[in-house]
């Protein structure tokens, strides 16, 4: 669909919806006669307005309500949520429970990161439409994303009762922890696949992949002695250091006309990246040992992931692999916590935490009347915050693809699009252009 | 034409005239008329003034309406014993259906206007006959309500699996 | 009929407004995902491969609810080239969460998220897509059932109704010996107007049903309400319908009480403060 | 209860020694135990597990664990569960069913292989349940044998309640609370200890094994003392006496409304129930249909699908599920079984959500009523999950819906069957069918199926040489002895004369034996009549057709109207007249009260009873209809025998 304006004489490329990502968005670009490229990532998913269906809600209601933002990480909106909630109301949650949510979050690392890498992902490298179709030539690959998937959607449901939606995140913990004998089977199960997780670091490390070079700012979660999960400080790569709880003191949201989605920028404008790749090189020093040799194997250096966009997906496999390891060290090491949820009592306040979903920092705001009902609300997702550097990636790499072939092109810029994992319904907030507004 | 005491025997031998009194039965009898149809025989038309009431006695007559479109469909049929034409005695005297033998038939027809008029003026007949006419009509409902069942239809409607 | 000589069906899968997760459980059938790909023809499934295809479709899967002018034109194209369309999970069968804004709140609400609510184009309300098109089936559930969605494939291949039993979740959590949280435990819980398909889930998790699947035929709402009422305020049993189903006939009386309730919120601190327009990019 | 000399006095602390003695040979105990704050029936590893110290609280929809004032370790009367879950599975494989590339079909029934356990504190209520689900499915003509293998392979120790429950009314239901029987060994609790006795030879030699004295004349009469204190703290609050009839004789109460305002329909009083017994049969495929495993599990009459037929459900409200559930425990469970199927215990009671209670809702008792006549043969493959694979040689299309299907079975059984009978049918992956023989031929089965469904569609589009399972035959047949020299009179609509073809049959083998002949025969059009060949056939053999359609079509110059207009006007008064009906409910009514005005005696009016039937054999419980399952004891029954049951909505 590539058309010229005659007036202008600039190129408009369009993609229309982006598939393999979750959500519904299209890509729109325009290359001025000089070869200036402007990129417009839209959004058109409907609107479904979170932070207002929050309003007037228990704490315990928004848990169940922010998961369905997104049914692919709902436990990271549970996590944001349930952290924010408790650092308000001075909640002492018991370490036992704390190592459970850590369990979860790995759970939901796994799944979403196989299913990204095997399944979305992979094709692009390998030149397939979809994984069902690579699954004729390269079934065991297919098989093995399969298989981790699995185990990682056990693991949610085994600790959250379902993969999607998990129901037993709660404030102050879990309604019910599982009991040791409950993690036998998939403890041995993850053990299994461990080697399988770090020949994915090798394997995607030799993918066929393009070439791209640009400098960007780095942000995520860091924690002294942890891979950045739920707990630590938000860093930058620039020298940001924040509590989790003062997101805003250093980002906003901004709305822009030619997208549905609101964007966040830094308080500098200057757009930043988050996600494996911002947690593998920000917190290299935590990554757990077997994840950090998978990744030294490779002899990729840790400024090659930051620079190549195109090389997320190893970040995303040494995650995987960082995700597997610490879910055995847990089960190793577990003990059924003693209480599943430690009481708490409602305040009034401003409860804000920001977790590390598996596409990147996830923040939440909410604030608190006296009865401990939700007044007002704010949720940022990480894809909201990817979408400047995404169109800034974009306008870097455009103008070395535009002049293929068209389906050439749109399937380089896709895959770049791709390697952001955006998850697009999870945008809490969207608004609709029309692509006659937009020329 | 049969004698008119033929027509009092044969009405008794019916399910309308079974139960009639003496007098009843006289009265019924002496406007009543007995008559052979043949097959194709047309008794009653449909929109038409309904000149009689009648009784089959024998073979089988077929109420039929028409529709455009679909040229006349049978309702239903009457068998031996029951009766056709109530239009006869309920304003406003108009046949609701065509009323046509489809074998040879014998009937007793009783004349629309001479039914009315002793029926006016003979107030115990009157009585005796009424009930009768509306068990005819009541019958008539039930039946129709039970075809509208469908009751032998496909149960439900085309799933796909 | 032997089940081989089935033409492998073309299936769409496709999404109005929702979060993904009804059609991620498809992919979440790892064990019989390749399986089903040699069965299925899956010509439409954005989400899962880039080939396209405008239909027709033997069978298509729809996620989400309608929600904008745009999604309501085009589910009725979709219905005319799907022989057969099933509903995914609560958003596409009840509305889902989204149609908690159904009480005449949307303007407003538009207004606080957005800075500028007139680019917005949506719908006053989001419905089910039945309120829309024709269905053939649905599926329950926020999310849907894995079990239920691979008994739903596997009956359209071999010609079967699918067994999706619309019973109380009780029969299923006392078939798992599972002890009541309502009886034993005090939890206000849905599951006996609710119907099954969930496994009893929240219940073996020690919480009470929140009623996602919707509810089941014969629905005792006012029985189950009243019951409630005798240790909690009206408030607060009302919000226990005001879910991801809330907008389910029987629903939807006690839910639209505690929207109602809820308010409108965000109006004195108002999170749209804080954001500002930007109509040059890169600012 | 009188406790036998001899019985042994087991100090509290050597309790480890019974639990060592029921372990021996590798059996599992399982009894009581307190899991995450809840009471639950599992597997005790030692005498700790146990509920020491606890007690139960229970109200109409309410249940407490609570800690007692003693250290005694059965003080919780009981639980939400019953034994009934490990006697009779929620869940159960009953059969697997493949069919190959080729298209051969195999059936294979799960052969029963019962842990081994000992159950540990079964009480009196408990044991009069577990009495019943003896009679029920393994004391009759066909026995559920996944679950006589079960009990017969487990231990039973009882123990007599030294509590009442709250809402307990045992005494009332004369199950208890003194155990009587059907106990291995039974204990009785006192502070220092238990007092034991055994109830069968098995448990005689565990007896004697236990460490221990035997009890003084003290202790037996403190144990005695206990029990009778039970009795006296329920009182009678249900009053048995006349109550099977009075509950029978209020079919027609308004108070079937009023329950159902508060009734849920949830079903939970019958999962906890210890004597409910219906159960669903679901079947998992893979996506090819090779592999089919069917499943049965517990299922209640509360559900939509419980009596759901193709063309509607028979009791689709609340008040009609009610009646049906609290008419069965108190009143038909007599009929059927000559107990009644409620042993006091209580549970419907508490589990139930909004506190309905039972005892509030009840009238009481009468003597049972004869069971209906048995059937006459044999069948092929009468237990669920197992078929005998026959070959479809022929079908025949009857009309645009309805085929015939010509069978050739191997086993002789399923050629002997009688007029009316019925087979159930199976194909891998779909649920099972009942369908009327149509013809018994000397080497082939004829089944005429009309689609009414998916299930019967798969099966009337089989190609010759398909193999489908079959049990059967099955159920009641026509008596067609009864109308040997009399009139009969056979009245049909649509499908229905399938299952009175083999009396046509009969009646042409024989024509000479029996009187005048009336055929009657409604159907929706012309062109949905079935056999019409055979019509005209049976009319040269001196038999009256009369046929009738719905709507007439273009040509049809025949009758149009009702099948109740071809009797209306006829008098059957005069000679004894056996009737068979066989039709849509609405017109086998419309029938019996034209036939019954025209002088049809009741005792001679047959009619065959459509309801939703699963298992075949009287074991699922779906087609029950007052006394009578259909199956079983059905599908065809005198008009005399359904009396008021004939009819009556919703049930």
């Amino acid at each position: 669909m590539t058309t010229q304006t005659t007036e202008t004489r600039d190129l408009e490329f369009a993609v229309g919806q982006l598939t393999r990502v979750e959500g519904e968005g299209r890509l729109h670009l325009r290359v001025d006669a000089g070869g200036g490229v402007e990129a417009q990532l839209q959004i058109f998913e409907a609107p479904r307005y979170f932070e207002q269906l929050v309003v007037g809600r228990t704490p315990d209601e928004v848990l169940d309500i922010v998961a369905r933002i997104c049914g692919i990480c709902p436990v990271a909106y549970q996590m944001s949520g349930v952290h924010a909630f408790e650092s308000l109301a001075g909640v002492q949650v018991d370490p036992g429970v704390r190592i459970l949510r850590r369990l979860l979050y790995c759970g939901e690392w796994i799944e979403s990161h196989a299913l990204h890498i095997f399944l979305l992902h992979a094709p692009d490298f390998l030149g397939y439409a979809s994984a069902l179709e690579m699954a004729a030539d390269h079934r065991e690959l297919v098989e093995r994303g399969l298989r981790l998937k699995k185990l990682g959607n056990r693991l949610v449901a085994i600790v959250g009762g379902r993969p999607v939606h998990p129901v037993s995140v709660r404030v102050g913990g879990f309604y019910h922890v599982p009991t040791a004998a409950e993690f036998a089977e998939i403890r041995e199960q993850l053990r299994g696949v461990l080697d399988e997780a770090i020949q994915t670091v090798a394997l995607v490390a030799g993918l066929e992949t393009p070439a791209a070079d640009r400098d960007t700012r780095l942000v995520s979660l860091k924690h002294p002695d942890q891979y950045p999960m739920s707990d630590g400080r938000i860093v930058s790569s620039d020298g940001i250091d924040l509590a989790p709880s003062d997101w805003r003191d250093a980002f906003h949201e901004v709305q822009v006309p030619w997208s549905n989605a609101l964007q966040a920028r830094a308080a500098d404008g200057v757009p930043y990246l988050l996600g494996p790749t911002a947690r593998v090189v920000l917190a290299a020093g935590q990554l757990h040992p077997v994840a950090r040799a998978a990744l030294d194997a490779t002899g990729l250096s840790l400024d090659e992931l930051r620079r190549n966009v195109f090389r997320s997906i190893v970040s995303r496999a040494v995650e995987l692999v960082h995700a597997v390891a610490e879910a055995i060290d847990i089960l190793d090491a577990y003990v059924r916590p003693e209480r599943p949820f430690a009481p708490w009592q409602p305040r009034a306040g401003v409860a804000a935490w920001a977790t590390e979903a598996p596409r990147g920092l996830l923040f939440h705001r909410y604030e608190l009347d006296d009865e401990g009902l939700i007044r007002a609300a704010q949720i940022v997702p990480p894809t909201s915050q990817n979408q400047a550097a995404i169109e800034r990636d974009l306008e870097v790499f455009a103008p070395a693809v535009v002049d293929l072939p068209h389906e050439v092109a749109t399937h380089r810029l896709e895959q770049l699009i791709r390697s952001y994992d955006p998850c697009i319904s999870c945008a809490t907030h969207f608004l609709d252009v029309s692509i006659e507004r937009d020329r | 034409m049969i004698g008119e005491s033929g027509v009092a025997t044969r009405l008794k031998g019916t399910w309308f005239g079974e139960a009639l009194s003496p007098h009843a039965s006289d009265r019924l009898s002496a406007i009543g008329e007995l008559r052979r149809v043949d097959a194709g025989a047309v008794l009653l038309r449909e929109g038409a003034e309904c000149d009689r009431f009648g009784i089959l006695l024998d073979g089988l007559l077929s109420l039929r309406v028409a529709v455009a479109g679909r040229g006349r469909a049978t309702l239903m049929t009457v068998e031996p014993g029951e009766t056709f034409g109530w239009s006869a005695v309920v304003p406003p005297y108009r046949s609701t259906s065509t009323v046509v033998a489809l074998q040879p038939s014998e009937v007793i027809v009783f004349d629309a206007e001479k039914l009315r008029a002793l029926l006016r003026e003979d107030e115990a007949l009157a009585v005796t006959v009424y009930p009768r006419l509306l068990q005819v009509v009541s019958r008539r409902l039930v039946a129709t309500r039970t075809q509208l069942l469908d009751l032998y239809a496909r149960d439900r409607e085309y799933e796909p699996w | 009929m032997t089940a081989t000589t089935v033409a492998a069906p073309r299936v769409g899968v496709v999404k109005m407004a929702s979060c993904d997760g009804c059609q991620l459980t498809l992919l979440d059938l790892e064990d019989e995902l390749l399986a089903i790909g040699e069965r299925f023809e899956l010509v439409e499934f954005p989400e899962a491969t880039s080939r396209r295809s405008e239909g027709p479709y033997d069978v298509l899967l729809v996620e989400g609810s309608i929600s904008t002018p745009e999604q309501a034109e085009q589910i009725e194209e979709l219905r005319q080239r799907s022989k057969l369309l099933v509903t995914i999970g609560a958003c596409a069968t009840a509305g889902g969460i989204q149609a908690m804004r159904n009480w005449g709140n949307e303007p407003e609400w538009r207004a606080m998220v957005y800075p500028e609510p007139e680019h917005i184009e949506s719908l006053a309300q989001a419905r089910p897509i039945a309120d829309y098109v024709k269905v053939d089936a649905e599926l329950r559930g926020c999310p849907i059932d894995p079990g239920q969605l691979l008994e739903l494939l596997t009956a359209l291949r071999l010609g079967r109704r699918p067994q999706l039993p619309d019973e109380a979740v009780c029969l299923e959590c006392k078939r798992l010996g599972q002890v009541c949280v309502l009886v034993a435990g005090g939890a206000p819980c849905m599951g006996p107007l609710t119907v099954t398909g969930c496994g009893a889930l929240c219940p073996g998790f020690a919480r009470g049903c929140y009623a996602c699947f919707g509810p089941r035929e014969q629905a005792n709402v006012a029985s189950l309400a009243g019951w409630f009422a005798a240790d909690r305020s009206g408030p607060d049993v009302d919000r226990l319908f005001a879910g991801f189903t809330g907008w389910s006939e029987p629903f939807r009386e006690h839910a639209a009480r505690a929207v109602t309730h809820f308010g409108t919120g965000n109006a004195e601190t108002s999170v749209q403060d804080e954001r500002t327009t930007d109509e040059e990019p890169g600012a | 209860m009188v406790i036998a000399a001899g019985n042994v006095f087991l100090p509290r602390a050597r309790l480890d020694a019974l639990f060592d003695l029921l372990h021996e040979g590798g059996r599992t105990i399982i009894g009581p135990t307190v899991r995450d704050g809840m009471l639950v029936l599992d597997r005790l590893e030692r005498v700790e597990d146990l509920p020491i110290g606890w007690r139960d609280e229970q109200a109409p929809g309410r249940y407490r664990l609570v800690r007692g004032a003693t250290e005694r370790a059965f003080d919780v009367v009981n639980g939400q569960m019953s034994w009934k879950q490990f006697t009779f599975p929620p869940k159960q494989k009953v059969g697997m069913m493949r069919r190959d590339e080729a298209g051969s079909v195999a059936f294979a029934a799960v052969p029963p292989d019962p842990p081994r356990l000992a159950f540990l504190g079964v009480r009196a209520c408990e044991l009069a349940a577990l009495g019943i689900q003896d009679r029920v499915l393994a004391g009759g003509t066909f026995v559920d044998e996944d679950y006589r293998a079960r009990r017969e392979s487990a231990l039973v120790v009882a123990v007599q309640c030294g509590r009442a429950g709250d809402a307990c009314f045992c005494a009332s239901m004369g199950t208890g609370p003194e155990v009587r029987g059907g106990h291995d060994l039974v204990m009785s609790e006192l502070d220092a200890g238990f007092v034991v006795s055994a109830g069968s030879p098995a448990g005689e030699r565990l007896l004697a094994r236990l460490p221990g004295r035997v009890a003084s004349p003290a202790e037996e009469a403190e144990a005695s003392a206990s029990v009778a204190a039970v009795r006296a703290a329920q009182g009678d609050p249900v009053v048995i006496e006349g109550l099977r009839d009075r509950l029978m004789d209020q079919l027609d109460s308004p108070r079937w409304e009023e329950v159902a305002d508060r009734c849920l329909a949830c079903a939970n009083c019958t999962m906890v129930c210890p004597t409910c017994f219906c159960t669903s049969t679901a079947i998992t495929s893979d996506l090819d249909g090779r592999v089919n495993v069917a499943e049965r599990h517990w299922d209640s009459c509360f559900t939509a699908g419980f009596a759901k037929v193709a063309g509607g459900n028979f009791r689709p409200e609340r008040s009609d599920r009610y009646r049906q559930w609290l008419t069965h425990k108190f009143a038909t469970w007599v009929d059927q079984f000559g107990t009644y199927g409620c042993v006091g215990c209580a549970r419907c009671i508490t589990w139930c959500p909004v506190g309905i209670d039972v005892r509030e809702e009840l009238a009481a008792i009468a003597p049972p009523a004869a069971p209906p006549e048995q059937l006459l043969t044999r069948p092929a493959a009468a237990t669920p999950g197992r078929f005998e694979v026959v070959t479809l040689r022929a079908s025949q299309r009857e009309t645009a819906d309805t085929t015939s299907l010509f069978l050739q079975p191997t086993e002789p059984a399923l050629l002997a069957g009688l007029p009316g009978q019925f087979v159930m049918v199976e194909q891998p992956g779909f649920p099972s069918l009942p369908i009327s023989v149509s013809r018994y031929g000397t080497d082939e089965l004829v089944l005429t199926v009309r689609a009414a469904g998916p299930a019967t569609a798969a099966l009337i589009a089989e190609a010759p040489g398909a193999q489908i399972g079959l049990r059967g035959p099955l159920g009641r047949a026509w008596p067609v002895d009864r109308a040997l020299g009399r009139n009969v009179l056979i009245v049909t609509g649509g499908i229905g004369l399938a299952p009175l073809r083999p009396v046509l049959d009969a009646i042409v083998a024989s024509r000479d034996r029996f009187g005048e002949v009336l055929l009657a025969y409604g159907a929706r059009t012309p062109s949905d009549r079935l056999f019409t060949d055979e019509l005209e056939r049976w009319a040269q053999h001196g038999i009256e057709v009369a046929q009738i359609v719905d709507r007439a079509e273009p040509g049809w110059e025949g009758r149009v109207g009702v099948v109740t207009q071809l009797l209306d006007r006829r008098d059957f008064g005069r000679r004894p007249t056996v009737a068979f009906v066989c039709g849509p409910e609405r017109m086998m009514q419309a029938t019996v009260t034209t036939l019954r005005d025209r002088g049809v005696a009741p005792e001679r009016l047959f009619v065959s009873m459509e309801r939703h039937m699963q298992c075949g054999i009287g074991l699922c419980g779906h087609c029950q209809m007052g006394p009578y399952f259909v199956c079983r004891d059905g599908p065809v029954f005198s008009v005399g025998e359904l009396g008021e049951l004939f009819g009556k909505e919703g049930l």
